[in-house]
């Protein structure tokens, strides 16, 4: 019991993180309207951000920005345990990016799409190209 | 970091997507999907990834959401779910 | 297919669960992502580049090249609207509005005819006109001027705390979307036109890809700034800090010139013509 | 200089994209001579380094001058400098092939269109020669962003297909991604070469058996592996004809590469093909989309969707050729890449030729083509019986090896399979020519006039026979190409 308790407390994060992403999961192959897709797939790419950011996190450290770095540098020691683990945050810079070019694109094709055929409903524009 | 505050946040973040995912109008989803961004944005803030919180705050509930609204405009607000 | 997917849903859930069991706890400094790598990065960001936010020091040296194609991204992000939606042949619109000041009267258009765009009395309007609105128009006014200058704040800053040159480019870009929404999207393209966004676009990802071809004709690697140490007359360390800036600067040109152009392309339909 | 081409390779392509777009606003006539110049110099380049690698092992280039684990590195091996140089040629092929219909087909729209073309294949380029593994996918997003966009352009129902294949694509990506993390979170490290060294130690651990599962579930997704493969039939079949001579060959067969690259340099064969015990498993599924997708080919009534349906079951040869872990069948599987990019380089280019002139591709169309096009029906010919596999081509030589694999292995399923796809591509294709070659032309209430050769564009034609006269190069110098190169790509302790 203290170790099932153990493991949700301990990692509480990562299990939001899977909750998120099944739910954008989820939206993305079953939700038909278009927008809502896209804004499942966003759901999904945060999720995995989230995760990165969580991977990133240290207990007793600070922002990775260093203190005092140009005031007297010279005597100041840095200790690896005192800041964030960086890289994850980096990466995600580059992932959030990604994310909304992705975006761009796909609200772009969704208008196209809406142009064509006077509707975002995916079953209604099956029967659109079915009757045509 | 106070462990309360960084449970509300976690909470609202699930409620802003499966609110965003469930209302029946797509503007409401674009500011609602707005919110979501922005406690995400919060929460990273708190993990301590102060760049990337600074970049979704602009960009996920800053652009993101002017771009979804524009969309939205430009096509219909009506869905079925 | 709504029970398969919840099936794919589930499964995938599962799996990373599965796979979560043996995480290390949440914060864990011992962790191997806290201990392999990222110490490296933290003790030596100082020494090598002199760039105390860790953040951006990873982001545009040791890592720069992903950054360089992240710009890229974004350019393609743009291109890609403009190939998908832009109309570059505009059939006339079917009708247009012009209001004369003065009176407030409201004269429509039908195609064909036309008004000379910039006399005194009379003022093109949108189809979905909405009356002038003091606060709105006001308030934005105001705001506009002191988003850029914090925009340029956070590229410039970018070195010492959080922001950099993408943050700084997003603030610009909105700057320009707020002002294309509070007054109207063709007095936004008077001020920072679709040419010019193009142009801004290549050419803040050319200042980083050229930079880099710099650094490789003066005998570095590629994007190895500190070949640049002899050209900006400082020594190699400062020279890495001073190549970040500048490719920093290139990355918010993109990012902004990409980030209106988006906006200008969704919200008009690819006409460039009415905004939202 | 020389030691700088892993870099030049990539950069000229990206920076000639941005010139192209600049070039736009200014004279639209230079797009097209800067596109080829920067993918004639991407060739250039990664023959140099092929040869290269052949002379002196595995190159190195190390991005902004950081050392391995701490910066992004490049490694050149013999693998990735075939897969380079496939690569480039396709896409310059295609390129020139496609040149005047592009001039005449989206005139106002060609700097965009262009910059688009040269940063699709920076992306896949970039793919193939990283040793990163978050770099590779940043990569592959410039890939896929640029691909949407380019199949979004086409007529009728194309932008539908893209925003299917959008969602599809994002969720391949996000797999890979999140799979990079699982191994961030285990190793530490994003380096390719490091992982390998870190993970032995974390063969048992569970997070490293879900990071090779969410891994490959993203990369099938991309590279539409059977039952993941709905979004690539209407993709490709509705995109633009200049375009999908540029995406069929390449995207599906770099996705292979690039899990070839994830199973053998990042996981090591002895973790992939020992502790896991999956093998089985990924053949049957390979066997499962050879027979499907030969089956769903031959429902179809139109020249590129028939096509695209025999790209789906060549995945699952590779696929399957890779997953059988004995030497001689993974032989095949990399062989086969290069082989099939060749081989589906030339049948879309002639697709797209007829498309050019007869405005559709629909079956009942073709009748009296081989008197119409007498050149792209005969490579058209050539490439098709490449895909069949009849031996002075390129095909057979693949196959063979994939064929005397699968009997090493005992997986006689497979090799039934392939010989069954080889037998219904021969139905496929020798129904297209009957129709257009025996079936009157007149029935169709046109009179003798409209027989007369009316053929594509020059440089169309120029690429086609190009791209025929390779397919039998390859054919006749598989022996060299294998025992020079691909023997050493593929790792020594796999017997």
């Amino acid at each position: 019991m203290d170790a099932a308790l153990a493991l949700i407390v301990g990692k509480y994060n990562y299990w939001i993180y899977i909750v998120l992403m099944m739910i954008g999961l989820y939206a993305v192959v079953v939700k038909k309207n278009l927008i809502k897709k896209i804004i499942g797939m966003n759901i999904l790419q945060t999720a995995i951000i989230l995760f990165y950011v969580s991977i990133g996190a240290k207990k007793g450290a600070t922002i990775p920005i260093i203190a005092h770095a140009h005031n007297g540098g010279g005597e100041h020691v840095i200790h690896a345990a005192e800041y964030i683990n960086p890289l994850p945050h980096v990466l995600m810079l580059t992932a959030i990016v990604v994310a909304v070019a992705t975006l761009g694109v796909a609200l772009a094709l969704s208008i196209k799409v809406y142009k064509q055929y006077g509707t975002l409903e995916e079953d209604e524009i099956y029967e659109k190209i079915r009757e045509s | 970091m106070i462990w309360e505050f960084e449970f509300i946040i976690l909470f609202l973040v699930v409620v802003c997507g499966i609110g965003a995912l469930a209302v029946k109008d797509l503007l409401g989803a674009s500011i609602l999907f707005g919110g979501y961004s922005f406690m995400m944005c919060l929460l990273w803030a708190i993990m301590g990834a102060v760049d990337v919180a600074f970049t979704e705050a602009s960009v996920g509930a800053g652009v993101s959401t002017v771009l979804f609204v524009a969309a939205v405009f430009r096509t219909s607000r009506r869905t079925k779910d | 297919m709504k029970a398969i997917a919840m099936v794919a849903v589930v499964l995938c859930g599962g799996l990373l669960i599965y796979g979560s069991l043996d995480f290390p706890d949440w914060g864990d400094p011992n962790s191997p992502a806290s201990t392999h790598l990222s110490p490296y990065f933290i003790e030596n960001a100082i020494p090598d580049t002199s760039v105390p936010n860790i953040v951006t020091a990873v982001l545009a040296d040791y890592r720069g090249y992903d950054t360089m194609f992240e710009t890229a991204v974004i350019f393609s992000a743009g291109i890609a609207c403009l190939l998908l939606l832009r109309m570059f042949t505009p059939n006339a619109p079917d009708s247009r509005l012009y209001r004369h000041t003065p009176t407030g009267v409201t004269i429509r258009i039908e195609q064909g005819g036309k008004l000379p765009e910039n006399t005194q009395e009379f003022q093109r309007i949108d189809l979905s006109w909405v009356p002038y609105d003091v606060i709105v128009n006001t308030g934005c006014r105001l705001m506009v001027p002191f988003i850029q200058l914090f925009a340029l704040y956070v590229i410039a800053h970018g070195h010492h705390s959080p922001g950099g040159g993408f943050q700084g480019g997003v603030i610009y870009g909105a700057a320009v979307i707020l002002f294309a929404v509070s007054k109207d999207l063709r007095s936004a393209i008077e001020q920072v036109g679709e040419k010019m966004t193009a142009y801004l676009s290549s050419a803040g990802v050319l200042i980083y890809a050229g930079t880099g071809l710099l650094c490789l004709f003066l005998g570095g690697e590629y994007l190895n700034y500190s070949a640049l140490a002899g050209l900006l007359g400082v020594d190699p360390i400062a020279a890495r800090s001073h190549g970040i800036l500048i490719v920093e600067v290139g990355v918010g040109l993109a990012v902004m010139a990409v980030m209106v152009s988006l906006y200008y392309i969704l919200s008009s339909d690819g006409k460039l013509d009415e905004g939202l | 200089m020389s030691q700088h081409f892993p870099a030049i390779i990539i950069v000229i392509p990206l920076i000639a994209a941005f010139l192209v777009t600049i070039a736009g606003w200014i004279n639209r006539r230079y797009c097209m001579p800067i596109a080829a110049f920067a993918l004639t110099t991407a060739l250039y380049g990664a023959v140099r380094l092929v040869l290269q690698v052949m002379a002196g092992g595995a190159v190195t280039y190390q991005m902004a001058g950081w050392p391995a684990p701490t910066g992004i590195v490049y490694t050149i091996d013999a693998l990735n400098g075939i897969v380079l140089v496939v690569v480039s040629a396709v896409a310059l092929l295609n390129l020139v092939g496609t040149s005047q219909i592009v001039a005449r087909n989206y005139a106002d729209r060609l700097a965009p269109f262009y910059s688009l073309y040269v940063l699709f294949v920076t992306g896949l380029l970039g793919i193939v020669i990283t040793g990163d593994a978050f770099n590779l996918f940043v990569l592959l997003e410039i890939t896929s962003l640029t691909g949407y966009a380019l199949i979004g352009m086409g007529r009728t129902h194309a932008p539908l297909a893209s925003l299917n294949y959008i969602f599809m694509g994002t969720i391949g990506a996000s797999f890979y991604l999140l799979g990079v993390g699982y191994l961030y979170l285990s190793t530490g490290s994003l380096n390719m070469a490091d992982i390998a060294a870190i993970l032995p130690s974390l063969y048992e651990s569970k997070v490293v058996l879900a990071a090779f599962v969410i891994c490959m579930t993203g990369l099938f997704m991309k590279m539409a592996l059977f039952p993941l493969h709905g979004w690539l039939p209407n993709a490709y079949a509705l995109a633009p004809s200049v375009v999908s001579g540029l995406i069929a060959p390449l995207t599906t067969k770099v996705m292979i590469y690039v899990m070839v690259r994830i199973a053998l340099t990042v996981f090591t064969p002895a973790y992939t093909f020992g502790t896991l015990g999956i093998s089985q498993a990924i053949v049957w599924l390979a066997v499962i989309a050879i027979v499907m997708g030969s089956f769903m080919a031959l429902s179809q009534k139109s020249l590129k969707k028939m096509l695209t349906y025999i790209v789906i079951a060549e995945v699952g040869y590779m696929v399957g050729g890779f997953w059988l872990a004995n030497r001689t069948a993974m032989t095949g599987a990399v062989l086969h890449i290069i082989n099939d990019a060749a081989m589906t380089l030339c049948v879309f280019l002639a697709a797209c030729s007829i498309r050019f002139k007869l405005a559709s591709d629909r079956f009942e169309n073709l009748r009296g083509i081989f008197r119409k096009q007498p050149v792209t029906m005969a490579a058209l010919v050539v490439g098709a019986l490449s895909i069949i596999g009849v031996p002075p081509t390129c095909g057979f030589f693949s196959k063979w090896y994939l064929l005397s694999g699968g009997i090493a292995a005992g997986h006689y399923a497979f090799v039934a399979a392939l010989l069954f796809s080889s037998l219904v591509n021969a139905v496929l294709f020798f129904r297209i020519f009957e129709i257009g070659h025996f079936e009157p032309f007149s029935r169709h209430g046109h009179g003798p006039a409209a027989e007369r050769i009316n053929e594509a564009p020059v440089t169309m034609l120029v690429s086609l026979l190009a791209a025929a006269a390779v397919l039998i190069l390859l054919g006749l110098y598989s022996g060299e190409i294998v025992t020079n190169i691909i023997d050493y790509a593929i790792p020594a302790q796999i017997s």
